[in-house]
């Protein structure tokens, strides 16, 4: 176990190189001189000057970039020129609300999707299957900001059960942080939900088509036993990846919720930092996300070894 | 060998039609979900080719005294903040969502197959290459793009830009993965054995049977593109105002949204539609296309 | 049959000296290098107008053998001989007209078609890749070949999924013989195919080999199959060639102990002929870390001291009937 | 007291509904199983011998759309109307079924020794311990080497001899009455097969077991079956005893399989006998007899009218209009 354990975090390192290089070219693909575009036209000379030395602009690139890797190995992530604080700072201090409502996203999108997919996979063909496959259709056209909008419309607007938009963190009552994040939570949650659901149906299906599964039914065991002993545990692979996968599409989700509903999370500080040209927030905070992105899918490749033996004992 | 599996193998050609096009077009035409989906997607390629037609305001014209008007006769959908007609602003977007759209799907189709063959082929242009793909996946595609549009400005040549370097990781991904299975066939094998060069291997025997699946996922890419073009203009970091785009007109109809509920309501449905035609084009053409996988889901 | 008298004389046609494949195995970063050992000095002769059968069970290295005479796989050592010609190390370019006279079948019609070409242009395409005469005059020699293997002309411009598997294996048989090949390897032809098709490829097989004065080598599993259409027949057990004959002697008197065992278990179409089998005990080891000595021995009902130290070498026991086996020298 | 089967088929037909319309693999096929005895159902691909061994057991995909008519005896118990549960008693259980590809046979994901023991919880009652002693016992019984250790191997990690025998391990750990093998030995070796086969006949002598045994090897057929029937398009075209189904064939299809097989022994002759055509498709069943486009005997009664399954001798069927031409002493068959 250890031996996989090991390959699989020694084959991440390169993609980690990668995730920074892409991160670094982007904010310096700027054309013209970042400096003014930050200070605005009428900064005088002398304040350019001091500003691109900061910020480093007169070296070249190369030595920025192994300065900035450097300063990343340290845990320094750059300096926030608007916020005027360290970048680890800013972005600790937006991390909890995109937390809990990414969680919450995935806990709704997932407690619906697995099982919904699954029965509509047992029961492909039906009325269930058909109504199944529309809603997860619908889910995955529908963007979220627009199902946060109508939420807000209808709740907050209409019926004025929940506030409109805002954020209490857990410290103000777990009840308080609920009614705050229960809207954005299901907005996020209903596209992240669609695309894990089509995938259980797809997956389902697949291996209910396997021997194996032929070999269980003849050996004269229950259908809920096939399905759900037999069948969902060889499912779960491929479900596992999607999960993975999606992450990036949760979190990219996330930002547009938190500008709909003006939640301080990490979404809404990427969203700030670009309209304010605060280029070492925008380039830490989606460097710190696509790194979540690799360890939650290295986590999922440790997952395969727990359900799938093969990938435990691949010795020959 | 008998399979023991149920297909019934027959074992003479069922109906040696001649016409391998009109086989094609019943089936296409028996499949519900490819036909709704394409119905959908050529009405809104219609209002985007007639856009002119169907209106007589023009998007950018600003009459202050027909300020937020309800739909009536006039105004189909109303009018926003600054008295332009909502419905010619819907119409004039749909420009913007399906030229974006399309543009996005051309480029990482061409270049997703060229990444996703060459690494399939050759196995250590795979290791780097797809280190690359890992890597630009990792970051969620609004962030990427408006990271690319923070750094190149706001304009619709960038907004493509950026999509297509979102979604051509996506895309290489699934080509590579299908063009495997075909380099493992052995009708590849046989191709070497007649001494067929790699360029022949490589496009006039892998690329082909790529062309399904890649067929598939353009439709899936063009609505990721169309909703993440509209997230984008939403979010402000997108195609600038007053260029209309339905994400930049749910934006302006976002703070007002209590008085004029037609200027969220009208972009939201024809995002959906337009994204709801592109999902069910993609999954009747999958089925379609993809012989293995229709079986299972039958 | 044909050959009794005369082959021994001339140049074989084909000749393959020590040839050895091993395929490396990554195991961890730290673990020693480990290798499937798939053949080991392997040798053979066949000679032009043959069919040599190479027989033995899944695993025993004859489809990769067979894919190391062709070259689409690079041998770990020894050396292919094509009249006369050492082609071992030959570069892809030299290889050319080595390519054009030796052809492959393989077993799975199903997967050796591609399924976007149309089977005219699918049969035609070897004769564009080394230019043969004219594209006008390529859709003509299309038709004869589809003739010449027992189907339509207006097969031409159909797909491969229209056509049943006895009928595909007929289309990979004319792209073959499209480039007019001197030798085929034929590896398992006729194994997935139903019985009555069997016979109906069988038969086309020799008739083709008359005609175009083909050279097989046929490999499979099936010692029926292999009985009824070989002139020489050799027999392998992991990676090693245990004991090659003439047909008839090799079926009538086996010398080798797996032969014998291999031929016992052979269930007869005929129930009266119930035959006491000797029944080889356990499995084949695996090819990683193969037995010393004699590779047979540990499953061997004779197997002696000297067969757990020494391995056998292939000796001459007779015209042309060579055997690998201690007990038998 | 009349002789009752161990398992009767009465005029089973099996429809399923497919892209292109219907189709009916197996029409109208009889045929009995007692205890002790080892039924050959032989055939090539697409003759329906799958989907028959399928139907006993009502094996197929819920939504498939499959059609079962007909009657199906077993230990005085009608299979096609019983319900789901009282299916699933017997399946296991009284009946068992093996299939042909070891490899994908088995759960990939859970041990050998948990899925036998599955079985024995389910059908005996026995208790978490009691089902892994008996499932090493039922191990060492199918000749599994170092059973202790194998039971809690994954499929992976066996080989496809290995994976057989667990298979049977499987079937035969509730001590079924009847067994179903789907050409249990065709994925395997010829040695291989040779060890699955005699291990099969020995338990049917320990279990006084019935086994239907579905196969495309008339080797196999001659080496282990008493009874065979011989399928072609869904029915039945011979039933006989295996010595004289070998000895006297009646039906052209049977001579010509036959015929066209090469063997082990025997004269080398140039040219197999070869069946002309190809097996027709299920979508376009000839009119009158099924095997008259490829049968060298066939006339226009033939072609307009198809035969009836006539008895002629005691346990001896054949399906054709001519069988008394055929065969020794009759017209001889060329090739």
């Amino acid at each position: 176990m250890g031996g996989y354990l090991l390959k699989r975090v020694v084959s991440l390192l390169p993609v980690l190189l990668v995730v920074a290089v892409v991160d670094f070219i982007i904010i310096h693909l700027t054309p013209g001189d970042p400096a003014s575009v930050i200070l605005g036209a009428q900064a005088t000379e002398e304040e350019l000057a001091k500003l691109r030395e900061q910020l480093g602009l007169n070296l070249p690139i190369y030595i920025r970039f192994f300065e900035w890797i450097g300063g990343l190995l340290q845990g320094d992530l750059g300096w926030s020129i608007f916020m005027d604080k360290p970048v680890t700072e800013a972005i600790w201090e937006h991390l909890g609300p995109t937390l809990s409502l990414t969680i919450m996203a995935e806990i709704i999108a997932i407690l619906f999707a697995i099982p919904l997919g699954v029965m509509a996979a047992n029961r492909r063909g039906t009325w269930m299957d058909q109504t199944f496959m529309t809603f997860a259709l619908l889910g995955i056209s529908l963007p979220s900001f627009w199902i946060g909008l109508n939420l807000i419309l209808l709740f907050a607007v209409q019926l004025n059960w929940l506030p409109a938009a805002g954020y209490q963190p857990i410290s103000n009552g777990l009840l308080n942080h609920f009614k705050y994040l229960i809207m954005p939570a299901i907005s996020l949650g209903i596209m992240q939900g669609a695309l894990i659901a089509r995938m259980t149906r797809s997956s389902m299906l697949e291996v209910l088509n396997e021997n194996y599964i032929r070999t269980a039914e003849a050996k004269g065991l229950k259908m809920w036993l096939v399905t759900y002993k037999h069948a969902l545990r060889n499912a779960f692979i491929p479900i596992l990846t999607v999960i993975g996968l999606s992450f990036a599409t949760l979190i990219g989700g996330a930002v547009v919720t938190e500008t709909v509903f003006n939640i301080p999370g990490i979404g809404k500080l990427i969203v700030n930092s670009v309209l304010r040209r605060d280029y070492e927030v925008i380039q830490g905070t989606v460097l710190m996300i696509a790194a979540a992105y690799v360890l939650i899918n290295l986590i999922v490749d440790l997952l395969y070894a727990y359900i799938d033996p093969r990938v435990r004992y691949d010795k020959s | 060998m008998e399979t023991s599996s149920v297909t019934i193998a027959t074992s003479q050609p069922v109906a040696p039609s001649r016409h391998h096009v009109r086989v094609a077009m019943n089936r296409f035409f028996a499949n519900r979900l490819a036909v709704s989906g394409s119905i959908l997607v050529l009405f809104i390629t219609l209002i985007c080719v007639l856009a002119p037609l169907l209106t007589s305001y023009d998007p950018l014209e600003m009459k202050v005294q027909d300020r937020l008007k309800p739909p009536s006769t006039s105004h189909w959908f109303g009018t926003d903040e600054f008295g332009r007609d909502v419905f010619t602003r819907v119409v004039y977007g749909s420009r913007i969502s399906m030229g974006v759209g399309f543009s996005v799907v051309v480029i990482t189709s061409i270049v997703g197959l060229l990444f996703g063959l060459y690494s399939a082929y050759y196995r250590r242009l795979d290791n780097f290459l797809m280190r690359i793909n890992d890597g630009l996946m990792a970051f969620p595609a609004i962030l990427l793009a408006i990271a690319i549009l923070a750094a190149l400005g706001p304009k619709m040549s960038n907004v493509i830009i950026a999509l297509s370097v979102v979604y051509i990781p996506t895309v290489a991904r699934a080509i590579r993965s299908v063009a495997i299975t075909v380099r493992e066939q052995t009708y590849i094998e046989a191709i070497h054995a007649l001494g067929g060069k790699s360029w022949r291997v490589i496009w006039l025997h892998i690329a082909p049977n790529c062309l399904s699946p890649l067929i598939v996922q353009a439709t899936f890419i063009f609505a990721y593109a169309v909703i993440t073009e509209a997230s984008l203009s939403f979010l402000g970091a997108g195609t600038p105002p007053p260029e209309p785009s339905w994400g930049n007109i749910l934006n302006d109809g976002r703070t007002i949204m209590k008085q004029a509920w037609w200027m969220t309501v009208f972009p939201g449905l024809s995002i959906m539609i337009t994204v709801l035609g592109l999902n069910l084009l993609g999954d009747g053409l999958r089925d379609l296309l993809d012989p293995h996988t229709n079986r299972a889901k039958k | 049959m044909r050959l009794g008298a005369k082959e021994k004389t001339a140049v074989p046609l084909l000749q393959v000296s020590n040839l050895v494949k091993h395929f490396p195995i990554k195991r961890g970063y730290f673990q020693e290098k480990a290798y499937v050992k798939a053949v080991s000095n392997f040798s053979l002769k066949i000679y032009k107008g043959e069919t040599y059968g190479l027989v033995g069970e899944s695993g025993c290295g004859k489809s990769t053998t067979g894919r190391m005479i062709l070259r689409l796989l690079a041998p770990t050592s020894g050396s292919v001989q094509y009249k006369g010609q050492d082609i071992t190390h030959f570069s892809d370019e030299e290889l050319r007209n080595a390519r054009k006279e030796m052809q492959i079948i393989f077993q799975d019609p199903y997967s050796a078609l591609n399924p976007r070409k149309q089977i005219g242009k699918a049969i035609a395409e070897p004769m564009s890749i080394f230019n043969l005469g004219e594209k006008r005059q390529h859709k003509q020699l299309v038709l004869d070949l589809l003739r010449k293997v027992g189907l339509q002309p207006e097969h031409y411009d159909r797909y491969p999924h229209e056509f049943s598997g006895g009928q595909r294996q007929r289309i990979v048989l004319a792209r073959a013989l499209a480039v007019n090949p001197a030798f085929i390897v034929c590896d398992e032809p006729v194994s997935a195919l139903d019985v009555s098709i069997q016979s109906q490829i069988l038969n086309l097989l020799q008739q083709l080999q008359e005609d175009f004065q083909l050279t097989y080598l046929f490999i499979a599993h099936d010692l029926s199959v292999v009985r009824h259409i070989s002139d020489r027949v050799g027999v392998m057990y992991l990676g090693h060639l245990v004991e090659e004959a003439p047909t008839d002697a090799l079926f009538s008197e086996p010398l080798h102990p797996y032969t014998r065992a291999l031929l016992s278990a052979v269930p007869e179409p005929n129930p009266k002929k119930r035959k006491e089998r000797i029944v080889l005990s356990s499995e084949v080891p695996s090819p990683i870390d193969l037995p010393k000595g004699c590779v047979f021995h540990p499953r061997c009902p004779q197997a002696i001291a000297t067969c757990k130290e020494v391995v056998p070498v292939l000796q001459e026991m007779g015209t042309g009937h060579r055997v690998a086996c201690h007990l038998v020298s | 007291m009349i002789h009752v089967p161990l398992l009767e088929v009465k005029n089973l037909r099996t429809t399923f509904s497919t892209e292109l319309g219907q189709v009916t693999a197996v029409d109208g096929v009889s045929f009995q199983v007692d205890s002790g005895e080892t039924v050959g159902l032989v055939g090539e691909s697409g003759c329906g011998k799958s989907v028959t061994s399928l139907s006993i057991l009502r094996l197929f995909r819920k939504h498939s759309g499959t059609r079962l008519t007909g009657e199906i005896f077993f230990e005085q118990k009608e299979l096609l109307q019983s319900s789901m549960e009282e299916l699933q008693e017997i399946r296991g259980n009284r009946i068992s079924m093996i299939f042909q590809d070891p490899m994908s046979s088995l759960n990939p994901v859970y041990t050998v020794g948990n899925q036998i023991a599955e079985s024995l919880m389910l059908h005996q009652k026995l208790s978490k311990k009691a089902a892994q002693e008996k499932t090493i016992e039922m191990l060492t019984l199918v000749g599994i080497p170092s059973p202790d250790k194998r039971v809690n191997d994954y499929p992976h990690q066996l080989s496809g001899g290995m994976r057989q025998r667990v298979m049977i391990a499987m079937g035969l750990c509730c001590q079924p009455k009847l067994l179903i093998a789907d050409e249990p030995t065709t994925a395997l070796d010829v040695t291989i097969q040779a060890q699955i086969l005699d291990l099969m006949l020995d338990l049917q002598k320990q279990l006084q077991m019935g086994i239907l045994l579905i196969t495309h090897d008339l080797g196999v057929v001659a080496e282990v079956c008493d009874r065979v029937l011989v399928m072609y398009l869904g029915q039945i075209v011979e039933e006989a005893s295996v010595e004289t189904l070998f000895e006297n064939p009646k039906h052209p299809y049977t001579i010509g399989l036959m015929k066209s097989i090469p063997t082990i022994d025997g004269k080398r002759g140039k040219k197999l006998h070869v069946i002309e055509g190809i097996v027709p498709s299920l979508h376009q069943i000839p009119k009158g007899c099924r095997f008259a486009p490829r049968c060298p005997l066939a006339d226009e009664k033939c072609r307009q009218h198809p035969p009836d399954l006539f008895e002629i001798a005691r346990l001896h069927q054949v399906r054709c209009w001519h069988h008394e031409r055929i065969g020794v002493g009759g017209v001889a068959f060329g090739g």
